[in-house]
């Protein structure tokens, strides 16, 4: 498509201007922009986009977590109104100890995204206010976003099925049982 | 007259009105249908509704206020039914039509909303509350252009008396819509707000108060309202026919009169959305007023 | 004479016109508890027009005798609903739209939506569909009409009767119990 | 009489002039709001939970969920999105008909818009014609894809079925009609002095601020902002078919926001039109994907974003290199408009006006808490 | 100022025009619009169509989908007997399972008015439930482009016809690694096949560890009741690929291919031990007999080394494999590939004796004192005779005879026309070795193309390499020439008349069509039979046979328990896998036998 001429630019101001702070910088496609940053420099890095730069659009701040790698990843996507670049922003919060700064003085509508996340992950945002429950409503368990917590345990340990349904069978299973074939254990794993 | 024949009338003139009152929402609601492409329900669909709330099972009260409002409604508005003439020359159906009961009926017609008013501090529902405000602003608001216009009308015919004042367009064959056009003119656009239908519906405005005052009205709370509203809205119909329109002396004159302000009433719902109360007011306070004053213009000229 | 009129006679002819009245003026409760609130407007508006039957809105749970369960329900819902209902005057009756009322629906490993309506609520008809659409919802609103003629539609009966059930059923999932009593 | 201590009132969420189920806690004072506060969660489903759990292919029947009044833009997104990352390519005229849906799509959320905005002014003839006149839209729908609402047609690869016999007569012919209805709705809503006092002045956002606030669509444009992914980033054939996109109202009230929606929505019947002339006559529809159960895409990630009826949708979609997806995330444009945008418009406004304003900023709760 | 704005009170009132028209309000019930052609409403099963296989439950995320059994739908080969059955407490009219229905039996309808006060009334069973269902199916999957299946196969990589005759050089070249994770996507894991499989192998389990790239799994999975695998992956009969879901509509998973593929992965015997390091118990002190080194008796021999047991195989012939080794061409399974697996059995423990004949070199009474348990795998020696005038010309052959000394090494003259009578596996076979050997081939069949047993891929591979197939031709003389050799072959065409008791149709000779076809060599390929002169006149009321076949129960064990049979000698299917499942059977009913029902249990 297009040439990433701008998106080329963008990353060598970036690079300028923040050195080493920045790292991973990768142009995904036309108008897509990466880069990740420390949560010590993510606010630098945000308002310097916004201010300079003219990214004054959020469009999304975004976590994913990564629980082998023990690590939640949040990705703020800014937009630029007349350049026209989604530059996705990543920075990585520890799992175990997962606070980021709240930028909702940056961006009004961050505070709603961080107070999703503070409820669905359980990240701290220090100075965020506004009531704790967003979307959820008395939940104790884990916040439900989490990889290690499982919905459908949950719905078994607290809701229960209409019950009539217990006949069926697996096809493999039943199969097997006809025909007398008898499945070793390390090949289960593969039936479906 | 014996009273045995007064009671018998307005028994019967009560039935006819809830009869006539309910009917005539049926068919509002069936002329609304069509003009949305529809079919709409059938013409007797209020009367079941009315039945329904009627059999209702359970009837939540908070007091005994809310438990009388609706009856103050109703009472209020068999009250003026009795009291407006519905047919002249009739005997039977005289009522209790006497000399200065035009400003008897001015007096009671705010009567339903204070009740309500009343009934509605009970329930501690916001919305009833601020609905009820708003039924109260708004009475302000149609009331000062409807009462001078009826002024207007009794200075321009010397007469405090709805039954004289049909008893003078009968005689002399001529309507006061004809006669005193602005002040009919004040009272149609008014109109629309003593029915608080049209652009002046703020009162229950769904999309913004829920139903307004009725929030925690239910079951035969709901159902005597309705009735009750039914009745007050035929009573408000010839009253107006009454003066404005030269009464009538059969019933089926009545119903073709009063059903024709009543399209008007309906048209204007179908096209006009909703007013905030504040527009509304100063809308009802606009041209009305001033067609009220034109009207005590032509009275003083004349 | 008074054989003729005795009670129980009155009493039956007196159901069936109170059964008739009821079944042809059906109150919705204008709540919107899930997906299948966006199939509602044109059910009522001009191209299939519920209103043909007496069905109609209404704002209030107070005025309204059937409530619509359109859907999934999440827990923060069924709190709302659980008064919505309660403040609902007798008879009513509650309509499950679609799967999710039934069984989950395609929610059913959500943690937050319930998965049986029947546990929390009287069901009286389940409309078959995801979302239903809205020859189905009349189709519902007709059996609705059927049972409620043939004296059928007692869900409000059975939950005032098994309140208890009801409650305890409720309590599991809504952690947070702060309700006022039936009918407040 | 004011009174001197504010009052509470919950709108919601078992009100009629909320659009769907959801809580706008207002203190007013008089009529006037001094403060107010969106509550969500009464449609929480935990889709983005429920999609680690279903392979690719499943999840694409859910996501068409999260946004009722608007589907397809859903689709589309998360279509897109693992396109994106697995770099699939869609036959071209996969692009055309997905085009077709979503400018019908948008056809049929303007129409229902129609509705919700002159209810909740209290004009119910509108709302009467516009949902009626919408099914027609939605028999297309279910001639085309074989569901009403939740079409379930979009799928990674393209789409599930070809366009049936006679289809595009068909679409032209609602075209027709419904454009002349749109006359009608002009009469009687737009024309109408009533609805005009209502809504002028109504529901102010500063121009200034509305890009920083986050607004996206048609809120945005009735700024006087040109802005409009289709034209921003085109996606499928946006940069072949033509359009206006207006930034010509620029009172960014209640009353610019409704004209620029009947100027849209006559532009995206216009679309239709162009999409219908281009589209090709033969050719593949679908690039057939694996066996969805061990279809397993390539690690990476995607931000995708699509113009829906109410503004920007958009999709970050992860993939951890599974079968099911890592993470999808969603960005609906009513997650910012109902919430932080609407808490601070409705400062200062009268009472009656909240309803008006929610759906001049097409307040979504499904797609709010997802 | 909006007092004046007249055309804000006027053009509004334009909407009271309506009130005259009429409304376009569809009066449900009263009146009915249909759905659209393609709604997605209830679901329909055609009952007899459906397999059965579960794909749609399987693909249901919002697991709706049940498979029950239904009365009235026997299970058999290629139908599990279980049926969908719908919770639509749960559906959500997706339409995935129809899409993914490898028969296209399921679909949805335009019915979908299903209203009920009772939540119980939804457990629906589509097809069974709705069976008016059949004329309003909306949403099917009848164009194959639309399924979500792939139906069509990996293409696999083969010679070049024209290479192909020139040498004995393997055809098919095996697929890539790529090739193979493809194909194995394509299966939908339903394991209908494993039913259809003598063996029971655990197919689906083997593919999916080839479509997760874990090949030695897969090869740890087909080696747990498979000893010869890649033997089966190059000339297996796949009985499993014809009741593949996918085949009802398209070409089944290419089972036996990725079989091959996952046996190729170890190159050689000691890699097979490497990855498959399978459990070897401790010696148990029983020791069997073997009669053969055919595929049943390597069978018996691997698996009950492994269970401990001392297992000796007894083999006529040089080399093990039986038939797999003499009657299969080499360009099928090469030599390597049958060495690596023997060589990879002996490294298990399992003991041979080769050119070793019993009932010559050793009497079947010696073993019989000798070992706890005696299995006889002897296979199928002799050739059915063509009966038929001068058979017994020089130049006239039977395909198994031929075959066994082609394999052995010989270079046989063919001349240059041989005329191959029989339409089985081993007529084309025969047909395609002597092309190898220069001839050009004809083969005479008695009936039509489409009747003929052999594989229809076989089939093609033949004619792509320039053997003509004769059909519905009944051979009736050899005529030789002065020397006694074979100079022509007369025979009379037929036309295939129906048999009247429903079976296949029957060819009848049509009077005076004789026709002679000039050539060099006839090979008869028209079946074998067994030669039990090995045993003993004392054994043979013990020892029962049926049709030339040996009789066993479901423990491979004749009537005296002492020994155990299996292979061609006993099952009629003759062929590689029903030997192996022969085999498996038989060692079953050893460790029953010798160590009794616990020891079974205990894997």
């Amino acid at each position: 498509m297009a040439d990433l001429q701008k998106e080329n630019l963008l990353l060598e101001v970036l690079k300028n201007h923040f050195n080493d702070k920045i790292f991973d910088l990768k142009v995904q496609r036309h108008q897509r922009v990466h880069l990740r940053t420390t949560t010590e420099q993510i606010e630098a890095v945000l308002l310097y986009l916004k201010e300079k730069l003219g990214y004054k659009h959020l469009s999304h701040i975004s976590c994913v977590d990564w629980i082998e790698e023990n690590r939640f990843e949040l990705v703020y996507i800014l937009w630029h109104p007349e350049d026209k670049i989604n530059v996705l922003v990543k920075v990585d919060v520890d799992r175990l100890n997962p606070v980021a700064p709240n930028i909702d003085y940056i961006w009004p509508q961050a505070n709603t995204y961080e107070r999703e996340m503070r409820e669905m992950f359980g990240i701290q945002f220090p100075g965020l206010v506004g009531r704790k429950e967003l979307i959820l409503e008395d939940w104790d368990d884990l916040p439900p976003m989490r990889r290690d917590f499982d919905t459908l345990q949950y719905v078994m340990e607290n809701f229960e099925f209409r019950s009539g349904r217990e006949d069926a069978q697996n096809v493999r299973e039943t199969i097997a049982k006809r025909t007398g074939e008898e499945i070793p254990e390390f090949a289960k794993k593969y039936s479906r | 007259m014996n009273i045995w024949n007064l009671l018998l009338s307005a028994i019967v003139t009560t039935l006819l009105g809830f009869i006539i009152g309910v009917t005539y929402m049926g068919i509002r609601r069936k002329i609304v249908a069509l003009a949305q492409n529809r079919y709409g329900p059938p013409i007797y669909q209020n009367f079941l509704d009315i039945l329904k709330f009627w059999s209702k099972e359970s009837n939540i009260y908070h007091g005994v206020m809310h438990h009388l409002a609706p009856l103050w409604m109703i009472a209020m508005a068999i009250t003026i039914l009795l009291i407006v003439p519905t047919q002249y020359g009739s005997k039977f159906f005289e009522n209790l039509s006497f000399n200065g009961d035009l400003i008897l009926i001015l007096y009671l017609m705010p009567f339903g909303q204070l009740g309500m008013a009343l009934g509605v501090g009970q329930t501690g529902n916001p919305n009833s509350a601020i609905g009820v405000t708003r039924g109260l602003s708004l009475l302000v608001g149609s009331e000062i252009p409807f009462i001078m216009a009826l002024i207007a009308v009794m200075i321009q015919y010397h007469t405090t008396s709805v039954t004289d004042l049909v008893r003078i367009q009968q005689e002399h064959h001529t309507w006061i819509m004809f006669s005193s056009p602005f002040a009919f003119l004040a009272a149609l656009c008014v109109l629309p707000a003593m029915f608080h239908a049209g652009p002046y519906e703020v009162i229950i405005a769904p999309a913004e108060l829920a139903s307004g005052p009725m929030s925690e009205f239910g079951g035969k709370y709901l159902g005597t309202m309705m009735s009750a509203g039914s009745i007050f809205m035929f009573a408000k119909l010839t009253l107006f026919v009454d003066v404005f329109m030269g009464g009538s002396t059969n019933w089926l004159w009545l119903i073709v009169k009063t059903f024709t302000v009543y399209l008007f009433v309906i048209a204007v719902g179908i096209i006009m959305p909703r007013l905030r109360t504040e527009q509304a007011i100063r809308r009802l306070w606009g041209w009305p007023l001033v067609f009220a004053i034109l009207a005590f213009i032509q009275v003083a000229l004349f | 004479m008074n054989r003729a009129f005795n009670d129980r006679e009155s009493q039956k002819i007196l159901d069936i016109i109170k059964n008739f009245a009821r079944k042809n003026s059906l109150f919705i409760l204008a709540y919107g508890t899930g997906c299948g609130a966006i199939e509602i407007p044109p059910t009522i508006t001009s191209r299939y027009d519920a209103e043909r039957f007496g069905i109609r809105g209404a704002a209030t749970p107070r005025q309204a005798d059937v409530l619509l369960i359109t859907g999934y329900l999440s827990v923060k819902t069924l709190k709302r609903v659980i008064r919505a209902y309660e403040q609902m005057q007798d008879p009513k009756y509650v309509m499950g739209f679609g799967s999710c009322t039934i069984n989950g629906g395609m929610y059913w490993d959500s943690y937050n939506t319930i998965k049986q309506l029947d546990k929390y609520i009287p069901v009286d008809v389940y409309i078959n569909g995801c979302m239903p659409r809205p020859e189905a919802v009349i189709a519902g609103f007709v059996k609705l009409q059927q049972l409620i003629q043939q004296g059928k539609a007692l869900g409000w009966k059975h939950y005032k009767e098994n309140l208890e059930w009801y409650r305890q059923n409720q309590q599991k999932v809504i952690k947070n119990w702060r309700m006022p009593d039936y009918n407040w | 009489m004011r009174k001197q201590k504010t009052t509470t009132i919950y709108l919601g969420p078992q009100h009629p002039g909320i659009t769907g189920n959801m809580m706008v806690k207002l203190e007013v004072d008089g009529d006037t709001i001094v403060k107010a506060e969106t509550h969500i969660g009464y449609l929480h489903r935990g889709f983005e939970k429920l999609m680690e759990r279903r392979n690719w292919l499943q999840s694409f029947t859910i996501v068409c969920r999260i946004c009722v009044p608007e589907p397809d833009p859903n689709e589309e997104n998360y279509a897109r999105g693992v396109e994106e990352i697995e770099g699939r390519e869609v036959p071209e005229k996969a692009r055309w008909i997905r085009m077709l849906v979503l400018e019908l799509a948008r056809i049929q959320a303007y129409l229902l818009w129609y509705g919700g905005q002159s209810a909740s002014v209290g004009l119910y003839t509108i709302g009467q014609w516009s949902i009626g006149d919408r099914n027609y839209v939605l028999d297309l729908f279910e001639e085309l894809t074989g569901g009403r609402v939740y079409h379930m047609y979009i799928w990674p690869g393209g789409v599930r079925r070809d366009l049936p016999k006679g289809f595009k007569d068909r679409v032209y012919k609602v075209m027709d009609y419904i454009e002349k209805r749109l006359d009608d709705y002009d009469r009687l809503l737009f024309d109408n002095a009533i609805f005009q006092k209502r809504a002028q002045g109504v529901g102010y956002i500063p121009p200034e601020k509305a890009i920083e606030w986050g607004v996206v669509g048609p809120p945005l444009r009735a700024t006087g902002t040109k802005s409009d992914v289709r034209i921003d980033e085109p996606y499928e054939f946006y940069d072949q078919v033509e359009f206006v996109v207006p930034d010509f109202y620029k009172t960014s009230d209640v009353w610019a926001r409704a004209l620029v929606r009947r100027f849209e929505i006559r532009q995206a019947i216009n679309i239709v039109r162009q999409v219908l002339d281009k589209m090709p006559e033969k050719g593949p529809v679908w690039n057939k994907i694996p066996n969805p159960h061990k279809w397993r895409i390539p690690r990476g990630d995607a931000y995708v974003k699509t113009e829906s009826a109410r503004g920007e949708f958009g999709y970050y979609v992860v993939s951890d290199g599974s079968q099911f997806p890592r993470r999808v995330h969603v960005r609906g444009p009513a997650y910012v408009h109902g919430i932080t945008l609407l808490e601070k418009i409705l400062v200062g406004q009268n009472i009656s006006d909240v309803s008006m304003i929610m759906n001049s900023l097409g307040t979504c709760p499904p797609e709010m808490e997802r | 100022m909006s007092w004046f704005n007249i055309k804000g009170i006027t053009n509004p009132l334009t909407a009271l025009g309506q009130v005259a028209k009429k409304p376009h309000t569809i009066r449900f019930p009263y009146e009915e619009k249909p759905a659209a052609e393609r709604y997605r409403g209830l679901h329909y099963n055609d009952i007899d169509y459906c397999i059965g296989c579960g794909n749609c439950a399987e693909i249901c995320m919002n697991k709706a989908i049940d498979m029950v059994p239904v009365e009235g739908i026997e299970p058999k080969k290629g139908d599990s007997g279980l049926r969908p059955r719908i919770d639509n407490g749960r559906c959500c009219w997706c339409g995935l399972c129809v899409d993914v229905c490898p028969t296209g039996s399921l679909s949805l309808t335009r019915e979908y008015i299903f209203v009920s006060p009772n939540p119980e009334d939804f457990l629906w069973m589509p097809g069974i439930s709705n069976p008016d269902g059949k004329d309003k199916r909306s949403w099917r999957s009848n164009d194959l482009n639309f399924s979500i299946n792939t139906y069509e196969r990996e293409k696999m990589p083969m010679l070049d016809p024209k290479e192909r005759v020139k040498s004995f050089a393997e055809v098919v070249l095996g697929y890539e690694e790529d090739q193979a994770r493809r194909e194995a996507q394509r299966c939908l894991s339903c394991g209908l096949c494993t039913e259809a499989c003598p063996e029971h192998m655990h197919i689906p389990e083997y593919i999916n560890a080839i479509a997760w790239g874990a090949d030695d799994d897969s090869l740890r999975i087909i080696y747990d009741n498979n000893p010869l695998p890649e033997t089966c992956g190059k000339v297996c009969t796949r009985r499993c690929e014809e009741v593949c879901a996918l085949a009802k509509r398209g070409e089944p998973v290419a089972i036996r291919w990725l079989k091959r593929y996952a046996t190729e992965r170890a190159l050689n015997a000691d890699e097979i031990k490497e990855i498959v390091n399978p459990p070897i118990a401790p010696k148990n002190g029983k020791t069997v007999g073997v009669i053969g080194a055919g595929p049943a008796g390597l069978t018996v021999g691997y698996y009950l080394a492994l269970r401990g047991f001392d297992v000796e195989i007894y083999e006529r012939n040089s080399r093990a494999g039986g038939m797999t080794m003499y009657g299969i061409p080499k360009y099928r399974l090469p030599l390597e590939s049958l060495d690596k697996q023997i060589e990879y059995m002996k490294k298990v423990g399992v003991k041979f004796h080769f050119n070793t004949e019993v009932g010559k070199d050793i009497s079947f009474d010696e073993i019989y004192q000798k070992y706890d348990a005696v299995f006889i795998g002897v296979g199928l020696q002799d050739a059915w005779k063509l009966g038929i005038e001068g058979e017994d010309a020089d130049g006239v052959w039977s395909a198994i005879h031929f075959l066994r000394r082609v394999n052995e090494g010989e270079r046989i003259d063919v001349g240059n026309r041989v005329v191959v009578v029989g339409g089985g596996n081993t007529a084309i076979d025969a047909s395609r070795v002597s092309r190898r050997l220069g001839a050009e081939v004809i083969m005479l069949y008695r009936r039509r193309k489409q009747d003929m047993p052999a594989d229809w891929e076989e089939i093609e591979d033949a004619e792509a390499e320039g053997v003509q197939i004769w059909t519905q031709g009944i051979p009736v003389k050899v005529i030789t020439d002065e020397q006694g050799k074979v100079k022509a072959l007369r025979y009379v065409k037929a036309e295939m008349v129906p048999d009247p008791r429903g079976g296949r149709p029957r060819p009848v000779p049509i009077e005076g069509s004789e026709t002679d076809i000039e050539c060099t060599t006839v090979i008869a390929a028209i079946g074998q039979s067994a030669d039990y002169s090995f045993l003993p006149e004392k054994y043979h009321d013990k020892v029962k046979m049926n049709r030339g076949r040996i009789i066993v129960n479901e423990w491979g064990q004749t009537d005296d328990p002492k020994i155990f049979a299996g292979g061609d000698a006993v099952n009629r299917v003759a062929d590689a896998i029903s030997a192996i499942a022969d085999g498996y059977r038989a060692v079953k009913g050893i460790v029953r036998l010798l160590l009794g029902e616990e020891a079974l249990k205990q894997k």
